[in-house]
C-alpha cells in the first residue's frame, strides 16, 4: 500500500471517532446545551478530518477541488446552524439543566 | 409548418397541453372561457379527424412513434377502433360542457380565478386524452397522474360554493394517488417480467412465458393493477371517493367527472386486462372475471339503493354513476362479445346521458342556487326545458327503450345469457328497476310538487347552458333511436380486444 | 469592486465544479447562472462589506487559522474524554462574560473561538457580555483571563 | 477501509436517530437532523470514493447547502410561526 | 438465507410501503396523511430502482475520462428505472403540493386539520348524507 | 300509398296530431277541434287497412310483403311494421272508440272545469299512437318499445289531478307496468333473440327449430313462457292486477282510455299475440307448459269478480270487472284452439265497447249529480234515463246476454272449452256469469226500481225537465261540488249523452253485425299452420 492510504487510513480512523464522540455526546449528555458542545463542534473536526484525508487520495485536482469545497461549506455552516438552534432555544426561553437540578429529583 | 394528418396522434396531446398551459395567460373577462372552448374544440376537431383517418384507412390500428424514437425504446401512441371511440367521448364531451360552462363557472368560481380554472380544466382533458391514446405502460401511469392533480384541483376550487369541496378533494386525493401507485407497481413488475414497457410489446413477451398462470411476478402485477385500476374506475367498494367528489365540485366539473373520468379508468382496465394479459389469463386463468362481477353486481345493487336515499340530486346522481360502472365492469368481465361490446357502448352511452344531467343539475344549481330534491320541487312549471332534459336522461338512466341506455342493458343481458350468467341478467334489470325508483323520485318533486323559495320565480335556463344541455340529451337519445353507429363500433372494438392484441 | 470578486468566485467555482470549457452551451449556461445570482444578490443586498471584508482581513485571517484549528482539536479531544468516562464528569452552567472588541466581525469571530474552544459554547451576544454555556466549572474559569480575547482584538486590527 | 468509516459513521448516525426520536425537545431534534445532515454528506462523499466514483461529491455539495436550508427554515418557521 | 439477504432491498421497500400505508389509513391528522402518503410514494421509488441492480454494475451516469471523451466505466445499472423514478418523484412531489394546497385551505375554513374534528363539522352542517 | 306504409300512415295521424294539439294549446275550441278531426283521419286510415286484412289472399300477398322498416334500432334488430288480423280488430277498436272519448272527453273535462288540458289532449293521442305501434308491430321487440312508450305517455293521465294520492297511485301503475316489462318482458324478448335468433312474429310460433336441437329445453320454454306471460303486466293476471284499481283515480275519460280503448287491450293483446306468433300452438302443447295459465287466468276471473262484489264505489267495481274480464280473453287463447284464438278476438271487441260505455255512465253521474258510490245512486235512472240505459245495455254485455256483443264471445268461449274438454273453463264461465249479474244488476236495479231518498223534501224546488243543457252552458247540472243535492239536475252534458248512446249501441250493433270482427278473428284461423 502507498503511503497516501496509511495516511488517509489514519485520518478517517480519527475522523471517525470524533464523529462517534459526537453522537455518543448527543445521546449521554442531560441537556440540550451540553449535547450542543458534543454536536456542534465535534462534526466541524471530523468532517475536516475525513475530507482531507481523502484529499490524498484523489484522482484528479478537480476531486480535490470538491473535497476542499464541501469541507468549505461545512466548516461555515455547521457551526452557524448550532448557533441558529441555540439562538431559537434560547429565545424560546429553554433553561439548561444543572447539577443541583439533578440532586432535586 | 406542422404537417398535421402526420402527427395527428401526437397533436391531440400536446395541443389541449399547449392550450392548458397557456390559459393561466389569458387575464380575466370572458377570455379564459373563450380559450378553452377554442383548445377543446380544436381537440375535438382532431379526434373527429383522427376516427375518420382510421376508418378510411380500414387498418386494426395507426402507430405513431414519439419523436420517431423507435417503439421499443421510445413512447408509442396506438389509435384502434377502441381508443379512437373512447378520444371522441372524451374530447367531445370535454367540448361540450366547455361551451356550457361559461355561466356555471362565471357563478361558481370567483372572477379572478377563472384563468387557472380553465387551464386546470384544459389539463384535465388532456391527461385524459393522453392516457386513452398512449401505447407505453409508464406513459400511462404520468398522465393518469396528470388528469387525477388536475381533478383534484378541480374538485377543491368548488370550496368558495361548500367547504366541504376541500374534504371531498382531499378523500379522493388520497384514495387516488393510493390507487395510481398500486397501477405504479403493477408495471414496475411487469417491466421486470417482460423488460419493456411497450403495452402490445409486453403482451408479446408475457405470452411467451412458459408458465404464465403460476409466474409469481405475473400474479403479483395483476393483483396490483387490478386493485389499482378498481380505484379510478370507482368500481364499489372501492368508490367512497365519488359520491361527495361529485356532489361538492362545481356543477361543470361534476358534468365532465360524470362522463369521462371513470370512464377512462374502464378504458385502462380494457388496455391491461385484454391488451396486455390477455382474455386467457385475465378471465380464465385468473378468478378475477368471478371477483368483478361480485363486485359490479354489488356496486350496482346497493349505490343504487343509497342513491334512492340521498335527499341532493347530485350525490343522488353521484351514486348512480358508481352503479353505471357496475354495468360496465359486469359488461367486460363476462369476456364475450355481447358483454364487451355493451361495456363499450354503455361507456358512450351514460357518458351523454350522465353528462346531459349533471349539466341540467348545474342549471338548475345557477338558477335557484342549489340541488337539493327541495329546491327541485315544482320546478318544471318555472324551468320546463332543463326539467325536461333531466327527466329525458332519467329514462335513459333506467334503460326505457328509444334511450341510449336501452342498447347498453341489451347488449348486456344478452351477453349474460350468452356466458349463463342468469344472475348477473337479474341484478342488471333489478337494477333499471331501483333507478326507476331514484329517477321517479326527481321526476316527481319536479312535475307535481309546490315551488317555495327561489324555485318559485326561477327563470328558465339561459341558452348558453340549454343547448349543450340538450345536445348530449338528444345525443342519449339519438343513439337510442338509431344505435348501429355506436353498436358495431363497439362490436368491432370488442372483437379487437378478445382478439387478444391491443 | 466588491461585485468584480463575487463573479470571480462564482466563475471558479463554476470552472472547478464542470471543467467544461469547450462546450458552448454550458458556457453560455454557465454565464447566464452567474448573472442571475448577481442579480439576486445584489437584490438581497448580500455583496457588501460584511460578506467580502477587504484583502488586509484575509491575511491576518491566515494568521489566525491554525491558532482556532489547535483549539477544535483540543476541544474535541476534551469531548472525546468527557463522553468516554463512565462517569461522564459534566456539570453544566451559564456564565456571563463582557467583551470589549469593536467591529461586529471581532465579536463574531471571539464568540466562534470561545464555541471552538473546549468545554464553552457562546449562546447568545447581548450588549452587557456574551452568555456562555460552560461544561464544567473550570471551563468557564478558564475564559476569565482574557488571553484569547487580545488574540481576537488583533486579528480586528485594534489594540 | 473506507467501509470500515462507512460503518462507523452508520453507527453514529443511528445514535443520532435514537436521540431525534427521544430528544425532548424540538431543538434536540433540530440538532439530531441537523447533525444527520452533515453525516450524510461525509457518508455520501466515502460511498464515491469507495464505489471509485468520486463524481458523486457533487451531490455531497448540493446536500449540504440544502441541509443546511432546511434547518435555518425549520428554525424561522418555529420562531416567527410563519414562514412568508 | 444468502437469496434472502440478496434481495433485502424488497423487504425495505414493503416495509416502508406498509408504514406509509398505515399512516395513510391510520392517521387522522391530516399532514400526517400526506406525510404516509409520500413514504408510501418512496417505498415504490425503492422497487423501481432495486429492480435495475446489475451485479457490479455501478451508477448508471457516463463520466468525462482524462482526455475529455465520455465514456462508461464498465457495466451499470439498468439506467430506465431510475429514470421512471426521476417522473415519479415529479409526480410525488406534485401530488405532495396539492395535497397541501387544499389542506391549506382546510385549515382556513375549517379552522383544524383533524380528520374527525372535520368530519363532526360536515355532519353538524350538512346533515350529513351517509356514504 | 301501397298495403304495407297504411300503418306507418296509423300511426304518424296521432303523433301529429299530439303535436297540432300542442301548438294550438292555448285555443282551446281549436284544439278540441284538432283532437276530434285527428281521430276521425285516423278511423279513416285504419278503414284503409281493413280490406287487405280481410281479404282472402292476405297470408299469401300482404302477410308475405316485406315489412315496413321504421328504423334500424340495434344492429340487426329493426323496427318493423306489419299488418295482421288482431292488430286489425285492436286498431279498429282504439281508433273508433277515440272518437267517441275525444267527444266524451270535450263534456266532461268542461263539465268538470279539469285543469292541463292540453296535456291531456297531447299524452292521448301518443298513447293513441303508441296502441297504432303496437297493433301492427311486425316483431315482438316492435311491440315491446311502443308498449313501454304507451306506459310512459299514459302516465301523465293517471297522475292528471297532481294530487298526492293521484301522485302515489301513478307511482304505483307506473311501477308495476315498468317493473314487469323491464323485469320479465325484456329478458324474456332477449332470451328469445338468443335462443331463436329472430324477434318476428311468425304464424306457429318461433321455438320449434330451437326445440328440436335441444337448444332450448321444454322446462326452459315454460319459463320462458311465464316470463312472456307475467311480463305483460298490462294484461292484468293476479297478482299484477294492483295497478288497475290504482288508476281508478284519474278522470273518468282517462280510465276509459285505460280500459276499453288502449292499456288492457294492449295487455291481452300483446298476450294473445305472443301466444300464437311467438311460442304457437305445436311448441307450447309439445312441451306441456301452457296449461298453468288456464288455472291462473280462471283464478283471476273468479276473485276479481267477487272482489268486484263488495265494491261500493263504481269505478272500483268496474276497474274489478276488467280484471276479471281480461282473463276471459288470457282464457280463451291458453286453450291453445283456433276457437279459442277467435273467442278470445271477439272478446276484446266486446269487452271495449261494453266496459267503454259503463265508464262514460259512470263519468256522466260523477259530471251531472256528483256521486261516485253505488249506494247514493237509487233512483238515478229517473232523473238520467239515457245514461243508465246505456249502463244496462252495457252491464247487459258484461253478462253475456243476447243481443249484446258479450253473449257471442261466451259462445265461442264456452264451445272452444267444450272442444278442447277443458270443464274447469266451463264452470269458470258459468260461475263468472252469474257473478258478473251479481255486481251489475243491483246497479241497474236501483237505479229504476228504487225512489230517490229526499224526492218528497225537495219536490218544489226540482225543475223536472229533462233538457240537455247546451254543452257550454256551465250553470246548468255543475252544482257546486260540496252540496249533496241530487234533486234538481237532469242529465250530463250532450257530448256525454250522445257518446255513451253510441257505445252501448255499438254493443247491440256488433251482435247483430259481428261480420268484421268474425272475419277477421277467421282470418287468424286460417293463417295458423295445420295441426
Ligand atoms: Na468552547
Ligand atoms: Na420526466
Amino acid at each position: 500500500m502507498e503511503w497516501t492510504h496509511t495516511v488517509t487510513a489514519v485520518f478517517l480512523a480519527l475522523g471517525c471517532l470524533f464523529s462517534l464522540a459526537g453522537s455518543v455526546g448527543l445521546l449521554r449528555f442531560p441537556d440540550f446545551y451540553s449535547r450542543l458542545h458534543a454536536a456542534g463542534k465535534t462534526d466541524s473536526l471530523a468532517q475536516m478530518l475525513i475530507l482531507g484525508g481523502l484529499l490524498f487520495v484523489s484522482p484528479d485536482w478537480g476531486v480535490s477541488a470538491r473535497l476542499a469545497i464541501i469541507a468549505l461549506i461545512l466548516f461555515f455552516t455547521a457551526p452557524t446552524a448550532t448557533h441558529a438552534i441555540t439562538k431559537a432555544a434560547r429565545l424560546d426561553g429553554l433553561e439548561p439543566w444543572t447539577k443541583e437540578d439533578s440532586r432535586r429529583e | 409548418m406542422i404537417d398535421i394528418q402526420a402527427n395527428l396522434p401526437a397533436l391531440i396531446v400536446v395541443i389541449p397541453l399547449l392550450g392548458g398551459v397557456m390559459a393561466t395567460f389569458t387575464g380575466r373577462g370572458v377570455l379564459p372561457w373563450a380559450w378553452a372552448s377554442l383548445v377543446t374544440g380544436a381537440t375535438f376537431a382532431l379526434t373527429l379527424r383522427m376516427m375518420a383517418t382510421l376508418l378510411q384507412s380500414g387498418a386494426p390500428y395507426i402507430s405513431y412513434e414519439l419523436g420517431n424514437w423507435p417503439r421499443w425504446w421510445g413512447i408509442e401512441y396506438r389509435v384502434d377502433l377502441l381508443n379512437a371511440f373512447i378520444l371522441l367521448v372524451v374530447a367531445g364531451v370535454g367540448f361540450i360542457t366547455t361551451l356550457y360552462a361559461r355561466e356555471s363557472v362565471g357563478d361558481e368560481i370567483p372572477k379572478d380565478r377563472h384563468n387557472v380554472f380553465y387551464a386546470v380544466w384544459i389539463l384535465a382533458i388532456t391527461g385524459l386524452l393522453g392516457i386513452t391514446i398512449t401505447g407505453d405502460a409508464f406513459n400511462v401511469y404520468v398522465l393518469l397522474e396528470i388528469s387525477s392533480l388536475t381533478v383534484y384541483a378541480l374538485i377543491a376550487m368548488g370550496k368558495d360554493r361548500d367547504r366541504r369541496a376541500l374534504t371531498a378533494s382531499l378523500r379522493y386525493l388520497i384514495l387516488g394517488s393510493v390507487g395510481a401507485s398500486f397501477i405504479l407497481l403493477g408495471i414496475g413488475y411487469l417491466m421486470m417480467v417482460t423488460g419493456t414497457l411497450n403495452m402490445e410489446d409486453m403482451h408479446n413477451q408475457l405470452m411467451r412465458l412458459a408458465n404464465l398462470d403460476t409466474n409469481r411476478t405475473v400474479l403479483v402485477a395483476f393483483a396490483f393493477l387490478l386493485v389499482g385500476l378498481s380505484l379510478k374506475m370507482a368500481l364499489y367498494p372501492l368508490h367512497m371517493w365519488l359520491p361527495k367528489a361529485y356532489t361538492y365540485a362545481p356543477s361543470a366539473v361534476s358534468a365532465l367527472l360524470a362522463a369521462t373520468a371513470t370512464k377512462v379508468g374502464v378504458y385502462m382496465a380494457f388496455r391491461f386486462l385484454f391488451g396486455i394479459f390477455g382474455v386467457g389469463f385475465s378471465f380464465y386463468a385468473m378468478p378475477s372475471h368471478l371477483i368483478l362481477l361480485a363486485m359490479a353486481s354489488l356496486g350496482i345493487v346497493f349505490s343504487s339503493l343509497a342513491a334512492i336515499r340521498q335527499h341532493n340530486a347530485k350525490t343522488l346522481l353521484a351514486y348512480s354513476s358508481v352503479g353505471q360502472i357496475g354495468y360496465i365492469v359486469a359488461g367486460f368481465s363476462l369476456a364475450n362479445p355481447d358483454g364487451v361490446a355493451g361495456s363499450i357502448v354503455h361507456i358512450f352511452n351514460h357518458a351523454v346521458t350522465k353528462g346531459g344531467m349533471f349539466l341540467a343539475l348545474g342549471a338548475i344549481a345557477y338558477r335557484v342556487g342549489g340541488t337539493e330534491i327541495a329546491d327541485l320541487r315544482g320546478l318544471a312549471r318555472r324551468m320546463p326545458l332543463t326539467c325536461g332534459a333531466l327527466a329525458l336522461g332519467g329514462l335513459g338512466l333506467i334503460g326505457f327503450p328509444l334511450t341510449a341506455g336501452f342498447v347498453s342493458k341489451w347488449y348486456l343481458v344478452k351477453g349474460a345469457f350468452g356466458a349463463d350468467m342468469w344472475g348477473l341478467a337479474v341484478v342488471v334489470l333489478f337494477g333499471s328497476l331501483l333507478a326507476l325508483v331514484y329517477v321517479w323520485k326527481l321526476i316527481e318533486a319536479m312535475f307535481f310538487g309546490e315551488p317555495t323559495g327561489r324555485t318559485a320565480e326561477a327563470k328558465e335556463a339561459p341558452l348558453s347552458m340549454l343547448i349543450p344541455i340538450w345536445i348530449l340529451v338528444g345525443l342519449s337519445i339519438y343513439f337510442g333511436v338509431d344505435a348501429t353507429f355506436t353498436g358495431e363500433t363497439a362490436t368491432r372494438a370488442a372483437a379487437g380486444l378478445l382478439g387478444g392484441a391491443p | 469592486m466588491r461585485y468584480l470578486t463575487f463573479v470571480l468566485v462564482l466563475c471558479g467555482f463554476y470552472a472547478v465544479l464542470s471543467g467544461q470549457f469547450h462546450n458552448s452551451f454550458l458556457m453560455i449556461v454557465g454565464a447566464g447562472c452567474i448573472a442571475l445570482i448577481v442579480f439576486l444578490g445584489a437584490r438581497m443586498g448580500i455583496v457588501d462589506e460584511e460578506s467580502y471584508p477587504g484583502p488586509g482581513v484575509w491575511a491576518r485571517a491566515l494568521l489566525y487559522a491554525p491558532y482556532l484549528l489547535w483549539q477544535v482539536i483540543v476541544s474535541n479531544i476534551d469531548v472525546l474524554k468527557r463522553v468516554l468516562s463512565p462517569s461522564l464528569p459534566v456539570s453544566p452552567r451559564m456564565v456571563r462574560v463582557p467583551y470589549s472588541t469593536k467591529t461586529a466581525f471581532g465579536t463574531v469571530t471571539y464568540a466562534n473561538s470561545i464555541t471552538l474552544t473546549p468545554g464553552t459554547v457562546t449562546v447568545e451576544v447581548t450588549d452587557d457580555g456574551l452568555l456562555i454555556h460552560a461544561l464544567t466549572a473550570e471551563a468557564a474559569e478558564g475564559l476569565k483571563d482574557g488571553s484569547m480575547e487580545a488574540q481576537v482584538k488583533r486579528l480586528e486590527g485594534t489594540k | 477501509m473506507y467501509i470500515a468509516a462507512i460503518v462507523a459513521l452508520m453507527v453514529g448516525a443511528f445514535l443520532i436517530l435514537i436521540r431525534a426520536l427521544r430528544g425532548p425537545t424540538a431543538y434536540d431534534r433540530i440538532l439530531a437532523m441537523n447533525a444527520m445532515g452533515t453525516k450524510t454528506v461525509i457518508l455520501v462523499a466515502l460511498l464515491g470514493f469507495a464505489s471509485g466514483r468520486p463524481d458523486f461529491l457533487d451531490l455531497a455539495i448540493v446536500y449540504a447547502l440544502v441541509s443546511f436550508i432546511t434547518t435555518v427554515a425549520i428554525l424561522k418557521y418555529i420562531e416567527a410561526g410563519r414562514l412568508d | 438465507m444468502s437469496e434472502l439477504l440478496g434481495i433485502y432491498n424488497y423487504w425495505i421497500y414493503v416495509v416502508l410501503m406498509m408504514i406509509g400505508f398505515y399512516g395513510v389509513i391510520a392517521k387522522k391528522n391530516l399532514i400526517k396523511q400526506a406525510i404516509a402518503l409520500g413514504l408510501f410514494q418512496t417505498g415504490i421509488f425503492l422497487f423501481y430502482i432495486s429492480m435495475a441492480v446489475v451485479d457490479g454494475g455501478t451508477a448508471p451516469i457516463w463520466t468525462t475520462i482524462g482526455d475529455g471523451s465520455i465514456k462508461a466505466l464498465g457495466p451499470y445499472d439498468n439506467p430506465l428505472p431510475h429514470v421512471l423514478i426521476l417522473t415519479a418523484i415529479v409526480v410525488s412531489v406534485s401530488v405532495l403540493a396539492v395535497a397541501l394546497a387544499i389542506i391549506i385551505n382546510i385549515k382556513w375554513k375549517y379552522g383544524t386539520i383533524e380528520y374527525d374534528e372535520i368530519a363532526a363539522m360536515d355532519r353538524a352542517s350538512g346533515g350529513g348524507d351517509d356514504d | 300509398m301501397t298495403g304495407t306504409e297504411l300503418p306507418l300512415l296509423a300511426m304518424a295521424v296521432p303523433a301529429i296530431g299530439a303535436i297540432l294539439i300542442g301548438v294550438f294549446g292555448r285555443w282551446p275550441n281549436v284544439r278540441e277541434l284538432v283532437t276530434v278531426l285527428t281521430s276521425v283521419t285516423l278511423l279513416g286510415v285504419v278503414l284503409q287497412i281493413l280490406p287487405l286484412a280481410l281479404a282472402d289472399d292476405f297470408w299469401s300477398t300482404t302477410w308475405s310483403a316485406e315489412p315496413l322498416v321504421l328504423l334500424e334500432m340495434l344492429p340487426g334488430i329493426p323496427l318493423t311494421l306489419k299488418i295482421e288480423p288482431l292488430g286489425m280488430i285492436y286498431a279498429l277498436i282504439a281508433s273508433s272508440l277515440w272518437i267517441l272519448n275525444s267527444l266524451y272527453s270535450v263534456g266532461y273535462m268542461r263539465g268538470n272545469k279539469e285543469k292541463h288540458q292540453t296535456r291531456f289532449y297531447m299524452c292521448f293521442a301518443l298513447a293513441i299512437a303508441s296502441v297504432m305501434g303496437i297493433a301492427f308491430s311486425g316483431n315482438v321487440f316492435t311491440l315491446f318499445v311502443f308498449y313501454e312508450v304507451l306506459s310512459v305517455s299514459t302516465y301523465p293521465l293517471v297522475a292528471h289531478k297532481g294530487t298526492p294520492e293521484a301522485v302515489r297511485s301513478a307511482r304505483v301503475y307506473l311501477g308495476i307496468l315498468v317493473g314487469t316489462s323491464v323485469g320479465l318482458l325484456l329478458p324474456a324478448i332477449i332470451a328469445t333473440y338468443f335462443f331463436t335468433g329472430t324477434v318476428d312474429f311468425q304464424p306457429g310460433g318461433v321455438f320449434q327449430a330451437a326445440l328440436a336441437d335441444e337448444s332450448l329445453t321444454a322446462p326452459a320454454l315454460g319459463v320462458l313462457f311465464f316470463m312472456y306471460m307475467y311480463g305483460i303486466g298490462k294484461a292484468a293476471l293476479m297478482p299484477m292486477h294492483r295497478w288497475l284499481p290504482a288508476a281508478m283515480v284519474a278522470p273518468t275519460p282517462v280510465s276509459a282510455l285505460l280500459h276499453a280503448v288502449a292499456v288492457v287491450k294492449a295487455g291481452v293483446f300483446s298476450v294473445v299475440k305472443v301466444i300464437i306468433y311467438i311460442f304457437g300452438t305445436t311448441s307450447l302443447v309439445s312441451a306441456g307448459q301452457g296449461e298453468w295459465l288456464i288455472y291462473v287466468a280462471g283464478a283471476t276471473i273468479l276473485i276479481a269478480s267477487c272482489i268486484a262484489l263488495f265494491q261500493d264505489n263504481l269505478k272500483r267495481r268496474l276497474a274489478y270487472s276488467t280484471v276479471s274480464q281480461l282473463s276471459y280473453i288470457t282464457i280463451a287463447a291458453s286453450l291453445l284452439s283456433p276457437l279459442g284464438y277467435m273467442a278470445a278476438a271477439i272478446h276484446i271487441a266486446a269487452h271495449a265497447f261494453g266496459k267503454i260505455t259503463l265508464f262514460f255512465a259512470a263519468g256522466s253521474i260523477y259530471t251531472a249529480a256528483h256521486k261516485t258510490n253505488i249506494s247514493q245512486l237509487d233512483g238515478i235512472g229517473r232523473k238520467m234515463p239515457w245514461t243508465m240505459g246505456a249502463f244496462a245495455v252495457g252491464s247487459l254485455s258484461m253478462i253475456g246476454v243476447p243481443p249484446t256483443a258479450g253473449f257471442i264471445s261466451k259462445w265461442y268461449l264456452l264451445s272452444g272449452a267444450w272442444e278442447t274438454g277443458y270443464t274447469f273453463v266451463i264452470v269458470v264461465v258459468l260461475l263468472s256469469t252469474l257473478l258478473n249479474a251479481g255486481y251489475f244488476l243491483p246497479i241497474v236495479w236501483r237505479a229504476f226500481f228504487r225512489a230517490p231518498p229526499e224526492e218528497t223534501h225537495h219536490a218544489s224546488m226540482s225543475h223536472a225537465d229533462g233538457n240537455f243543457g247546451d254543452p257550454h252552458d256551465h250553470g246548468h247540472g255543475a252544482k257546486d261540488h260540496g252540496h249533496d243535492d241530487h234533486g234538481d239536475h237532469g242529465e250530463a252534458p250532450l257530448p256525454i249523452v250522445f257518446a255513451l248512446t253510441c257505445t252501448a249501441a255499438g254493443t247491440i250493433v256488433l251482435f247483430f253485425f259481428p261480420d268484421i270482427a268474425l272475419g277477421l278473428a277467421e282470418q287468424i284461423y286460417r293463417g295458423l299452420p295445420l295441426p
